[in-house]
């Protein structure tokens, strides 16, 4: 049976040899600083005592006000399983990356840049895996699709936690995400590029994808759209939609 | 019972042969003989290709404990006219990069090779359409065209798995070219005639050739599958790697061309073979009961079904082990092979023994191509049972404390996509 | 066997002729370097046949399995093999001399083939395999050795030259991948 | 004296190649047959299954791990449940533990058959080990067609428990199919496993070395091929798993064919435990009641099984609503092509199919 080491444990021997690194610690898991992740995963794998030779499962967590990269590391030989993780602020959320200590963490740190947009430094070939290049935002951000009126998006009809009044869900005519990659997105909307964190509009987030007919000279407004940020979708043709309102 | 077996043997067309012979001018004759020989072919190639794909289906479905095509007309039969239907109805598509006025040869053109090979079978003792003096080298350089038809499919086509299948195809044809021509040597020692109709006459007389000439049987049944390009040698087509190889572009009729040539291929190489070391249309006497060309056309379906069966057994060769097949085992065995015919022919011819000798130069034979090839597999294999082929079975976990693996340090930051 | 035989040889010689003449002269003309070896590859069939209508029937079948099977396969193999900007049959600025020494040799070839005293074989369509073998072993014994040796060194050279460096070496592919 | 070369190009294999077994493509750059550089491509079925779940409750999320590693749908609603139980601290009534263990090991001997039927494939078979291997296989569909009613994505397993107990026709089939399963190996190994050919296409091709593999997070056979006995029912026995006698088969060199053997001993493996399973099975409930809208108390878990592929693991956080805040899936096929490239680079595209083939990857699970 693989025996757990406790969060606070594992922070034990972290601060024994990096004091400082250490930022929290609780009964599952330790987190540490982003900037010391390298060290402390190589102390980690190197300490005969730990022995973590094995990287489980790498993923990040957006908690709104920070990321956190979860890293689930294993010892085989000894037959235990840890918990460490990386804390590091949402903007620019970058995180040293354990490539060269763990292999394995190739595709995971990937997967993580590509849905939630943590970077990571030092990785081989920091691409996008799933999405396409140029694909608009980070979409396992929590913000990505925020809707007005403090929805989350869609999806949301089970336990029928609706607001007073209301019944039913708004429908919204296109999906925000074919909005902007229409270039539609911004034409009633109030634009606030620098008033929420994110990914910054770079150019290539609306460069026009292959097979989306996007026309190429853009309103000012619309080249400071952000990239999966959506501020605010007024529903436009509310009625003509009624008929497929679920 | 002679005359029973007339109606459906081809003695009619001898006595019209003879009757033209008396009665018209002699162009006339070679004219009608050429003719109908060509039509009869012709059917045959035909309704060949038609059976094949039900026989070669339904065969595979066997040995694949499933049951092939049994809905379009009884067993399946009218399976393959349903495909070639479809395969008609279809679109032929031509990629807009394809060099156009190549791409459309390539599927006429390997059929000339498939057909002309038939015109030197003995089909029956005096049913030879084209009883060349060198029928046995005529074979061999049809077939090479063959290749050619391939490389232009591929190259035209512009697509690089077909280029690749077609690059495949010239060097794997070049190479088994070479123990091919090796191994039709020893027999054509043997009998001393380049004929395909005089060896199989030879045969006649004295054995089968396979008797005698066991190493060339095995060679030539090795090479043919790397000339058909049908498993384990269907390094050009091969599916899992290269998606179609040379025909990936092909569709409609012209991949149903080639669909049938490999078909029609199949039967000529089962033709040669039963020819040259089987016999041919001779059986033990048994031709005189059933007519000749059934035993040659039934002599061909044992070989076909040989191929069908390696195809549904054995995985595919790797190019480079193909190649090395040919080069460092074919080859060498072929070299020998015809080494010892050669001599065994010069001894018989200087010592002037009579046709006895054929008996223990077949156990020689024999015995020497089994421990050859049991040598050369045993050499060739070797290095695959290095390691047992069973697995170790651990009662619980147990792992190693391995060091980690000497990474490339910590690498310099490398600039952040922004 | 004499009516048909003479005008279907008449009739196959000038098939054939133009053939190998017309596709000669495309080699020389089409753009695609392909293209021309597949040409080259038609004109070395129509020899071919011209030498069966010649009743040189090994020497035809010869022709094709060597010239059309083998050696042009070589050729489109040395073209793959070359780049892309390489592969083509565009005109080069020795035409003129080339033309003009191609010209000389056709007159030359053409002067000897006519005031040549052909022996002819008198009884029509027969086996020449066992002529040449005698003609290969017997008194042409030393020219053909001669040849096989020659064709030995040219395959060594040609292996030296295509011999991976050690620093490609040690790659999981088998030798014979490398030939 | 200069090399003779030949330039490099580019060959996309995938995403529609026979080899890639789905919309997976490879961006080789090859010089003539041998590969010198390989980029993965994926993403071709992303359905963003980890954004969705974030949305749906705990157990409207089990749908979701049918349809990522659909060749082995058992074992990823198991993966799942399990997950969930240990978020929020469901008990399993014993009867259903020995159900899933059951059924997760008949969905390991089907997707081992077709694992193993298409590897032999990849090496060029024309089709024969793996028609035998899928009669076997349909088998394993019919029991799991007369449990749950379906045979692929089956949705079998629930929160606390399974969906249904097994009909009484059960038992009789699956019985008379594990006595004449251990035959049935004997038969796709007398097939496939003194072949020559398959030997020279397989074995020392795709060699992975033990310390790589630990380091790059292979698993399963992947891992086993290499020659470490690792094994998560053994290591962290989930289930009942601590009750069944197994053994866990390794492989000496770490190639393609030990990974294939690997694969064809474990359906042995499996065989064993279903015996002993079904010996054991207890009566009894086979699930618990629960909250429609489960909520788990905040927290996070991790929890993996074995899944045919490899370790399969998800990590769940909640934060004590009735969805999951972070819904992450470890799929083992995904990881396992950590070492595609190291693996293909040097070799030649028949040999890179064959290593491809015998990682054994899902597209559906590798994009999610």
């Amino acid at each position: 049976m693989t025996q757990t080491i406790s969060g606070h444990e594992l922070a034990a021997r972290i601060r024994a040899r990096f004091p400082d690194a250490v930022l929290e610690e609780d009964d599952v898991c330790a987190v540490v600083k982003a900037e010391n992740i390298v060290e402390v995963a190589l102390f980690l794998r190197d300490d005969p005592e730990t022995d973590a030779k094995y990287l489980n499962n790498l993923c990040g967590v957006d908690w709104l006000d920070y990321f956190e990269v979860v890293y689930n590391i294993s010892s085989m030989v000894k037959n235990t399983m840890m918990t460490l993780k990386a804390r590091t602020d949402r903007d620019p959320g970058v995180v040293p990356s354990v490539t060269p200590v763990w292999k394995g963490a190739d595709l995971q740190e990937r997967e993580a840049f590509d849905l939630m947009g943590i970077r990571f430094e030092g990785h081989p070939s920091l691409k996008r895996i799933f999405l396409w290049e140029g694909f608009p935002g980070h979409p396992l951000r929590k913000d990505y699709l925020a809707l007005p009126g403090g929805y989350k998006p869609g999806l949301q009809r089970f336990p029928y936690e609706f607001p007073e009044g209301q019944t039913s869900y708004p429908y919204l005519g296109r999906t925000p995400h074919a909005d902007l990659m229409l270039g539609t997105a911004h034409q009633s909307a109030e634009a606030e590029p620098e008033a929420e964190p994110g990914v910054p509009m770079s150019e290539r987030a609306v460069e026009p994808h292959a097979g989306l007919a996007v026309p190429r000279g853009e309103e000012p407004g619309q080249q400071a759209a952000r990239a999966g940020q959506v501020t605010d979708l007024t529903v436009k043709d509310d009625k003509a939609n009624e008929d497929d309102v679920p | 019972m002679a005359p029973l077996l007339n109606w459906y043997d081809f003695d009619p067309f001898h006595d019209l042969y003879h009757w033209l012979d008396k009665h018209v001018e002699s162009w006339v004759v070679y004219l009608v003989a050429a003719v109908i020989g060509s039509a009869g072919i012709l059917t045959f190639v035909g309704l060949g290709a038609l059976v094949n794909v039900w026989l070669e289906r339904r065969l595979i479905g066997r040995i694949q404990v499933r049951r092939g095509p049994n809905r379009v007309g009884p067993f399946g039969l009218v399976q393959p006219v349903a495909d070639a239907i479809k395969l008609i109805q279809k679109e032929v598509l031509q990629p807009d990069a394809a060099d156009s006025r190549l791409f459309n040869l390539p599927p006429i053109i390997v059929f000339i090779p498939a057909m002309l090979t038939f015109a030197v079978f003995a089909w029956a003792p005096d049913l030879v359409l084209a009883n060349l003096d060198a029928g046995v080298l005529y074979l061999l350089a049809i077939s090479s065209i063959t290749a050619l038809a391939i490389f232009i499919a591929g190259w035209s086509s512009n697509n690089k798995y077909a280029l690749l299948g077609a690059m495949r195809v010239i060097a794997m044809m070049i190479s088994y070219e070479v123990p091919m021509v090796m191994c039709f040597l020893a027999p054509v020692l043997l009998a001393g005639t380049m004929s395909v109709a005089g060896l199989v006459q030879w045969q006649q007389h004295h054995f089968l050739l396979a008797a005698f000439v066991p190493m060339s049987v095995l060679i030539y049944g090795l090479s043919a599958t790397a000339e058909l390009n049908r498993t384990p040698a269907d390094i050009a087509e091969a599916e899992s790697e290269i998606v179609a190889g040379y025909h990936t572009e092909y569709s409609g009729m012209k991949f149903g061309l080639f669909y049938a040539v490999e078909l029609i291929n199949s039967l000529a190489v089962s033709g040669i073979m039963a020819s040259l070391f089987f016999g041919g249309w001779w059986l033990f006497g048994v031709e005189k009961v059933i007519p000749a060309w059934i035993i040659f056309i039934l002599k061909i379906y044992f070989f076909y079904f040989g191929l069908i069966w390696l195809r549904g057994t054995l995985p595919r060769f790797r190019i480079d082990q193909l190649m090395g097949l040919a080069w460092k085992m074919l080859l060498p065995l072929a070299l020998i092979n015809v080494a010892v015919i050669a001599t065994e022919v010069l001894i018989w011819q200087e010592a002037d023994l009579g046709g006895w000798v054929l008996a223990p130069y077949a156990v020689v034979n024999i015995a020497l191509t089994a421990a050859l090839v049991v040598v050369f597999f045993r050499i060739v294999t070797a290095r695959f049972y290095r390691l047992p082929t069973r697995v170790i079975l651990v009662r619980d976990i147990q792992v190693p404390a391995l060091p980690a693996p000497a990474s490339s340090a910590l690498r310099p930051p490398t600039p952040l996509p922004q | 066997m004499t009516g048909i035989d003479d005008t279907a040889v008449v009739i196959a010689f000038w098939v054939m002729a133009v053939v190998t003449i017309g596709s000669a002269l495309m080699v020389a003309t089409v753009h695609d370097l392909i293209h021309a070896v597949l040409f080259l590859i038609l004109s070395f069939v129509g020899i071919a046949g011209l030498y069966i209508t010649l009743s040189a029937d090994f020497v035809a079948m010869v022709q094709i399995l060597i010239y059309a099977g083998a050696i042009s396969v070589l050729m489109l193999f040395s073209i793959l093999l070359t780049p892309r900007s390489a592969r083509d049959n565009a005109g080069v600025s020795y035409s003129a001399p080339i033309a003009s020494v191609a010209i000389l040799v056709a007159v030359v070839l053409i002067y000897a083939g006519l005031s040549t005293d052909w022996a002819y074989a008198s009884n029509g369509f027969t086996s020449t395999a066992r002529e040449i073998g005698n003609a290969l072993l017997d008194p042409y014994a030393l020219p053909f050795e001669v040849a096989s040796v020659l064709l030995v060194v040219a395959m060594v050279g040609a292996i030296v030259l295509v011999r991976p460096t050690h620093e490609a070496g040690g790659t999981p592919l088998g030798e014979g991948e490398q030939f | 004296m200069t090399e003779l070369r030949t330039p490099p190009y580019v060959v996309n294999i995938g995403p529609q190649h026979p080899s890639t077994h789905g919309v997976f493509r490879v961006k080789a750059t090859l010089d003539g047959e041998r590969i010198i550089d390989a980029e993965m491509v994926l993403g071709y079925l992303h359905r963003s299954m980890e954004k969705l779940a974030e949305e749906r409750t705990f157990t409207q999320n089990i749908p979701f791990t049918d349809r990522m590693d659909y060749l082995a749908a058992m074992t990823g609603n198991l993966g799942y449940c399990l997950a969930v139980e240990k978020l929020a601290g469901i008990e399993v009534p014993e009867r259903a533990q020995y159900l899933r263990v059951i059924f997760a090991e008949l969905q390991r001997i089907a997707s081992h058959c077709m694992a193993n039927g298409t590897f032999v494939n990849d090496c060029g078979a024309w089709q024969t080990p793996l028609m035998y291997m899928f009669r076997e296989r349909e088998r394993i569909l019919d029991l799991f067609e007369m449990t749950c009613g379906a045979r692929l994505t089956t949705n079998y397993m629930r929160i606390g428990g399974v969906s249904f107990d097994v009909p009484d026709e059960f038992y009789p089939a699956v019985n008379s199919l594990m006595a004449e399963m251990p035959d049935r190996i004997a038969e796709y190994e007398g097939l496939t496993l003194d072949n020559e050919i398959l030997l020279a296409r397989a074995r020392d091709i795709g060699v992975l070395r033990p310390d790589v593999a630990i380091n790059s997070s292979a698993t399963g056979p992947l891992l086993r091929g290499s020659g470490i006995a690792w094994d998560v029912r053994k290591a962290d026995p989930y289930c009942v798993y601590d009750r069944m006698e197994f053994d866990i088969p390794i492989g000496r060199n770490g190639d393609c064919f030990d990974r294939f053997i690997v694969r064809m001993e474990e359906m042995r493996q499996s065989v064993r435990i279903i015996k002993q399973a079904l010996e054991q099975l207890p009566a009894g409930p086979v699930n618990v009641p629960l909250p429609l809208a489960l909520k788990p108390p905040p927290g996070e878990a991790y929890a993996r099984i074995e899944s045919p592929k490899g370790e399969l693991g998800f990590y769940l956080v909640s934060d004590g609503g009735p969805t999951p805040y972070r819904w992450h899936v470890r799929s083992p096929s995904y990881i396992n092509l950590t070492v595609l490239k190291d693996m293909v680079v040097g070799l030649s595209i028949a040999d890179a199919i064959v290593s491809l083939g015998s990682i054994d990857i899902n597209v559906g699970e590798i994009d999610r």
